[in-house]
C-alpha cells in the first residue's frame, strides 16, 4: 500500500547455507530489499500452509544485494520447531515474508566512530549497519561475542568491513575468553569511540547502555523480544521506555522499536508495568495533562 | 456474477460481511500498510477504556497448537486519545469503525458509552464483557449474566438510538444460552462471539507459565469448532439475534462455516498476526465461494446448517 | 541415569505417568499390535456402560485445526462381555487397567461400581461424569455439581477401597472448581481432566454440521492450553489431590507441562489415532526431558509452575 | 509386535507419478509389502511434524513389487489439503505410514470367474486383488467407472490383468456413457462370473450388492468411510451390518472391514442406528442371551 511500508510477499529462495552453528538463507524479495534500512527484520511463516504453528518467526535482515531485482538474507541457528522446518528449506521453495519491519538505526550525520557490539545472533543486523556507517565515513570497529567458535557471527567479514574487530567467546575456544562487555571499554577508549550500536539478549544490551554510559556515550540497542505480529497490531512485545517528555510507556518492540536509545530502555522494569509507566495501576492521580497520553506508544 | 455481500447488523448494513477483530487490527493504521482498510466491512477497534492502561507485564503471548495465548491486558491509550486521533484517522481512509469499550463497572461503560456515542463516525459498540469485575474478584463481568445485562443496558441507555450496540461474549461462562438471553433482553441489538478461551501454556524449559499472571486467553483456529458451536447454539435459542461470528477465521471456507452457523458477519483475530492481508483474502475467498455455489446473496447462507436438517450425510 | 518414573495416584502406584486415555485406545488389544501394552502407565478403557450401546449415527468427526470434533455416543458391548473379555485380556498382557465407568443415572454408576470392583485387576475405576442426564434435558451430570458428587458417592461407596475412584471433568461446566471441590468432598480420591470441550464444525461443502447431532466433542493437541490452564487452576485449588491430566498430549514436553502443572499423570487420547505408538514415544521423550533437566524422580516436577512462582523470564 | 498385524514406519519416497488426475506414490516400506494381502489399506500421516492436520489418510494400496526390499504403492486425487500436501512430496522425503491395515478381500478356493467392479479411485484395489485372483486360476473380468477419461484407471493394465475389461464414464469420453452399474449386469452374463469384487463410492456398492442380487451371487464391497484412526480404536468408522447371527452390530469399517460382504451391509440405514441394532436405544428389551453381545464390533 505505502511505498515505504512493510510489504507481504511470496519468496523463492535463492539458497539455503550452513554457516558453522547457523543457517543462511537468502531469498528474493525485491520490494524488500528496496525499501530496507539497516536494523530492520523481516517475519517468515513457518511449517507451510496447513502449519500448526500460528505465528511468523522474526529475523534481522543480514544482507542485501541487488541480483535478481533484489535478495534478502537472514541468519538463524536452529532453536525450535519453526527454525527447524526454515533449515529444511530448499532453494525454488516459497516462503511467506512479510518485511521490512521495524525502525531502522538512525545514522549519525556526521562521520564519527561507532563501535558496534553484537552478542550471538544478534550480530547478523550489525553488518548492514556497518556498510552504511562506511559510506558516511565512519570509523567501525567490531566487538562480537558469542558462547563458542562455532557461533562467532561471520569473523571475517567482520575483520574486512571493520577498522578493528575484537572477539570474545564464553569458552575462550576463539578470540578473548570472556564476555563481550568485558572487552567493550577498551575498544571503545582504544577507537575514542563516539557511538555504541548494540543487538543481543536483553541482559548484554543493559550492560552494554551501562558502559556506554560510563563513557558519556549514546547507544542504540536493537532488541529482540518475542512477537506474536510483528506489525504492531497485538501488543505482546511491549517493554517500558522513557519518552522524551520524560514518561514511560510501554513500547511496541516491533514497530517503536527494535532499535531504541540504550538509556530510555529500563532494562531492570523489563517483565514489570513499573508503577510510573502511563497507565499503570494508579497512575491516573498522577497525570493532568490532555496531550501527553497522545503521544503514548500504542 | 459476483454476490451481493451486503449484510445488516441490526439497523447498520455494511457492505461486506468480513470485520477485524477488537485487539487484533491495532488502530487500522497497522494493517492499511498491507491493504485498503476501506474495503472490508468494518474494524473493530481495540476495546477502548476512560483513561490510559499500561496493560500486563510481559511475556504476553505464547504460541500453542493452531493458536496462541495472550494476555495482553486492555493496553490502550484511553478514550480522549482514541477520539482525537484513532477514530477521525480511520473516517479519513473511509474505515467503518466498529467501537469496542471495556470498563471496570457499570458506570465506567456508561460514561465510554455517552462519550462514544457524541463522537462523529461510529457505526457500532461493541461491549467487551470479558472484562475483571473488581467487585468479584477479577471474575469477568460475563461469569454472572446479571451484572452484564446492567452493563448492555447502561451502555443501549446511553448511545445514540442509530447505533447498534453488540454484546461480546466469553464461552468459558456458566451457561451461555443464559448470558445470551439476558444481554438481549437487556436490549443488546446483536451478540458478538466468542472472545478468547481460558487457557495457558507452560514453558517447557522453565516449567513456569509461558505468560506473566498464568491464565490467558486462547485464540486462533484451535478455537474454531468451539466457536462455531457457540454460535450455533446461539442462533438456534435466538434466531432473530445478529451475531458477529468469530474464533479462528482463516479461510473463506472458515467464514462461510461462521455464516453457516447463524453469524451474520465474522471477525477475523490472530490470523491478522500471521498474515497481515487476511481480511481482503478472506473477503475474496468468500466471495469466490459464494460465487461457486451459486449463491446470490450472502444473506442466503446466514444459519444454513440450521435449515438444512442433520449432518452431511457420510461421502 | 534415567529417572524414577513411577508416580503415585491415590492408594496406587503406577510404574510411570503415561496413559491411554479413555475411548482413544480400543480395548488394549489393537494398541497392543504397535508396543508393548504392559510398557505404559495404564490403560484407561473406553467407558463401559451397563448394556452393549449402540452409539451416536455417522458420521462420527471431523478434523478440526490441531484437532477433530467426535461424537461416539459411547458405543461399546456393555459391562458383561466387558469383564468377560476385554478385562482379561489386559491382564494376560500385563496391562494395567484403569476402568472409565458411564450410566445414565446413579443407579446405574452404582451398579457398575459393584461389578467391577469385584473383578480382577481393575486398578482404579474413573467417572466419566460428561454422560446426557436424561432427567435434565440429556444436559451433562458434569454440568451439575450436587449430581456429579452424587454419583461420585454411589461409585466410590460401591467400590472396594483399594480401589482409587478419579472423576473426570469437562472444562466446559458452570464451575470447574466448584465441580472438582464437590468430587473431593463426595470422596473421589483422584481427578481427571479435561474431557473434550463442546464444539462444531460445519461441512463448508454441504454448509451442514459434519458430525450427526451436530455439537461434538473437540480435542487433540488444540485444546491443550485450555486443558492445562483447568489442570493448573483445580491444583491451586487441591493441591493434594492427585490428577489425571489430559488434552492434546502429543510429545513428551507436552506432557511435562501438564505434570508442571499438577498432574500426577498424563492420558494420551486422540494423538494415539495419529500415532499409534504415540504412548511410549511420549514415556521415552518425557525421561529424556526429565534426565536432561538432572530430575531424578518424576515426582519432583509435579506442580513445578505453581512452586517457581510468576511467569517465565522474557527470553 | 506381531509378524501379521500393521507396522508403523517411516518410509521414504521412491517415486512421485501423475497418472493422469491421479498421483502414484511409491515408498519403500518392506515390512508392510510383506504383510500385505489384496484388500488392505495404509494410513499416511500428512502435512510434516508440525502438522495442523491430526489425523492420517487413508488409501488402498495398489501394487507392492519385491524392489528395495518391498515397496507400496498407493494412487490418490487431490481432494483436500492432505492428498494436496502428498502430491508435493518428492523422492527421498519420508512419510510416515501405518499398514497394512483391514481387513483383505477373502479369496475363492476354486478357481472361478470373478468380476471386479471399481468407481473412480476405487478400482486401485482391485488390481493386486486381480492377481491373486489369476494366481488361483480364476477368471477375472473388469468394470471400471469413472466420471470422466482422465479418471479412469489404469485401463491399460486392466486389460492386461482380465480377460475382459469394460470402461463407463458419466461423459462418454471413453468407453460406454454410463454408470458402471448400466453394464456390470451385462458383464456378469457374459462372463458367467460367480463372484462380483466392488469398491467405490456407497451408492455405487450398494447397486452393485442390488445387481449381484439379483444374478444370486456373492459380492464382496470395500467400502471408504472417514476414519479417525483406521486402527480400530477410535469407533468413528461405523457402518451398521448384519452379522452371522442376523444381528445388527455397528461395525467398524477399519478393522471389521473395509472389506463386507455386499448383503450384509445395510446400505440403506447407512448414517444412522438402526433400531433393531445391538445396543441401538430401546434395544435392551429384544436381548436375552447372554453370548451374542460377546462377538460385536467394538
Ligand atoms: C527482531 C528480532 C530479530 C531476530 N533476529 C534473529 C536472527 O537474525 N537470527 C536468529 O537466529 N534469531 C533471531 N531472532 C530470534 C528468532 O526469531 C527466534 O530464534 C525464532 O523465532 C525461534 O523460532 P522457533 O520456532 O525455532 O523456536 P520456538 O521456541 O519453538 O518458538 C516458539 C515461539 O517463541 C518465539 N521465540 C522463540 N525464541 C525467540 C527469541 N529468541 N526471540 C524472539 N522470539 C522467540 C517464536 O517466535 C515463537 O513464537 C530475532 C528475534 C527478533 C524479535
Ligand atoms: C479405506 C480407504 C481407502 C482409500 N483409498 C483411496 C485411494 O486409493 N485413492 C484415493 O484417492 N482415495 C482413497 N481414499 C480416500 C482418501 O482417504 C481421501 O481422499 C483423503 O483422505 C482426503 O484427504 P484430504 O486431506 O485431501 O481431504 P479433506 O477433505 O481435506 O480431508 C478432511 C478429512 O476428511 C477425510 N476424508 C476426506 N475425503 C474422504 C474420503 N473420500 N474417504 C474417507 N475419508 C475422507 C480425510 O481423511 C480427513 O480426515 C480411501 C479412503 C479409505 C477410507
Ligand atoms: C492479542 C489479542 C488481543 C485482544 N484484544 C481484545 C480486546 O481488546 N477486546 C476484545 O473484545 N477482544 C480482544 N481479543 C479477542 C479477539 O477479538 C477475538 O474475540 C478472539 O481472539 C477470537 O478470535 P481469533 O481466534 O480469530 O483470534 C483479543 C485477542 C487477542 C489474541
Ligand atoms: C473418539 C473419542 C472417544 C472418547 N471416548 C471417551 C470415553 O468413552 N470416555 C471418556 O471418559 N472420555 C472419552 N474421550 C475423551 C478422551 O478420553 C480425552 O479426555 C479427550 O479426548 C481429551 O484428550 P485428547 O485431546 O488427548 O484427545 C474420547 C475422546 C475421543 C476423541
Ligand atoms: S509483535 Fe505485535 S505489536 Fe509487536
Ligand atoms: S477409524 Fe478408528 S475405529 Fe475405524
Amino acid at each position: 500500500m505505502s511505498d515505504f511500508g512493510p510489504v507481504q510477499t511470496r519468496s523463492p529462495v535463492l539458497t539455503v547455507r550452513r554457516v558453522d552453528a547457523y543457517y543462511a538463507i537468502t531469498i528474493v524479495a525485491p520490494q524488500v530489499a528496496e525499501r530496507f534500512r539497516s536494523g530492520q527484520f523481516i517475519s517468515v511463516a513457518v511449517g507451510g500452509d496447513q502449519s500448526s504453528m500460528l505465528l511468523r518467526r522474526p529475523f534481522a535482515i543480514h544482507d542485501v544485494k541487488p541480483d535478481y531485482g533484489g535478495t534478502v538474507e537472514f541468519l538463524f541457528s536452529v532453536r525450535g520447531q519453526g527454525t527447524a522446518w526454515l533449515a529444511e528449506r530448499r532453494s525454488r521453495d516459497l516462503l511467506d515474508v512479510v518485511g521490512p519491519l521495524g525502525r531502522p538505526f538512525p545514522l549519525p550525520r556526521d562521520p564519527v566512530n561507532c563501535v558496534l557490539a553484537g552478542g550471538g545472533s544478534g550480530s547478523a543486523v550489525l553488518f548492514p549497519l556497518a556498510q552504511s556507517l562506511r559510506r558516511r565515513g565512519c570509523r567501525v570497529d567490531f566487538v562480537i561475542g558469542a558462547a563458542s567458535a562455532d557461533r562467532v557471527f561471520s569473523a571475517i567479514t567482520a575483520r574486512r568491513a571493520a577498522a578493528t574487530a575484537t572477539f570474545t567467546t564464553d569458552d575462550g575456544s576463539f578470540g578473548l575468553r570472556g564476555r563481550l562487555t568485558d572487552a567493550l571499554g577498551q575498544v571503545i577508549e582504544d577507537a575514542r569511540s563516539d557511538v555504541v550500536y548494540a543487538c543481543g539478549p536483553m541482559p548484554m544490551l543493559r550492560e552494554v547502555t551501562a558502559i556506554a554510559g560510563v563513557y558519556g556515550i549514546p547507544v542504540q540497542v536493537s532488541v529482540e523480544e518475542a512477537m506474536a505480529c510483528g506489525t504492531g497490531i497485538c501488543m505482546s512485545c511491549v517493554i517500558p521506555v522513557v519518552g522524551e517528555d520524560g514518561i514511560t510507556r510501554m513500547a511496541r518492540s516491533c514497530v517503536d522499536g527494535p532499535v531504541f536509545r540504550g538509556e530510555r530502555v529500563r532494562f531492570d522494569d523489563i517483565g514489570t508495568i513499573p508503577f510510573d509507566a502511563l497507565g499503570a495501576p494508579g497512575w491516573k492521580a498522577q497525570s493532568g495533562e490532555g496531550g501527553v497520553a497522545d503521544r503514548e506508544a500504542g | 456474477m459476483s454476490p451481493d455481500m451486503r449484510t445488516r447488523l441490526g439497523r447498520v448494513e455494511l457492505d461486506n460481511p468480513v470485520l477485524a477483530a477488537s485487539g487484533c487490527a491495532g488502530s487500522g493504521r497497522e494493517l492499511a500498510q498491507f491493504f485498503d482498510i476501506a474495503r472490508i466491512g468494518a474494524v473493530v477497534t481495540k476495546s477502548v477504556m476512560l483513561e490510559p492502561h499500561a496493560g500486563r507485564p510481559a511475556p504476553r503471548m505464547a504460541e500453542t497448537p493452531s493458536g496462541m495465548v495472550s494476555a495482553i491486558g486492555l493496553q490502550g491509550p484511553g478514550v480522549e486519545v482514541f477520539l482525537q486521533r484513532d477514530l477521525p484517522w480511520l473516517m479519513s481512509r473511509g474505515g467503518r469503525a466498529v467501537v469496542s469499550v471495556a470498563g471496570s463497572g457499570v458506570a465506567e461503560y456508561q460514561e465510554l458509552a455517552r462519550r462514544i456515542s457524541g463522537a462523529e463516525g461510529v457505526e457500532m459498540v461493541e461491549i467487551n464483557l470479558s472484562c475483571p469485575n473488581p467487585a468479584a474478584q477479577g471474575r469477568h463481568f460475563a461469569d454472572d449474566a446479571a451484572e452484564a445485562a446492567r452493563i448492555v443496558h447502561a451502555v443501549r441507555s446511553n448511545t445514540r438510538s442509530d447505533i447498534p450496540v453488540f454484546a461480546k461474549l466469553a464461552p468459558d461462562v456458566p451457561d451461555l444460552t443464559a448470558l445470551a438471553g439476558a444481554c438481549v433482553e437487556a436490549h443488546a441489538d446483536g451478540l458478538s462471539m466468542i472472545n478468547s478461551v481460558r487457557g495457558m501454556a507452560i514453558d517447557p524449559r522453565t516449567l513456569r507459565p509461558a505468560v506473566a499472571g498464568g491464565m490467558g486467553g486462547v485464540s486462533g483456529p484451535a478455537i474454531r469448532p468451539i466457536a462455531v458451536g457457540c454460535v450455533y447454539e446461539v442462533h438456534t435459542a435466538f434466531p432473530d439475534v445478529p451475531i458477529i461470528g468469530m474464533g479462528g477465521v482463516r479461510t473463506g471456507a472458515d467464514a462461510l462455516e461462521f455464516l453457516a452457523a447463524g453469524a451474520s458477519a465474522v471477525a477475523v483475530g490472530s490470523v491478522n498476526f500471521s498474515d497481515p492481508s487476511a481480511c481482503v483474502r478472506i473477503l475474496r475467498e468468500l466471495e469466490e465461494a459464494l460465487a461457486e455455489r451459486g449463491v446470490s446473496r450472502v444473506a442466503e447462507v446466514v444459519g444454513a446448517a440450521h435449515r438444512n436438517g442433520g449432518a452431511a450425510p457420510n461421502r
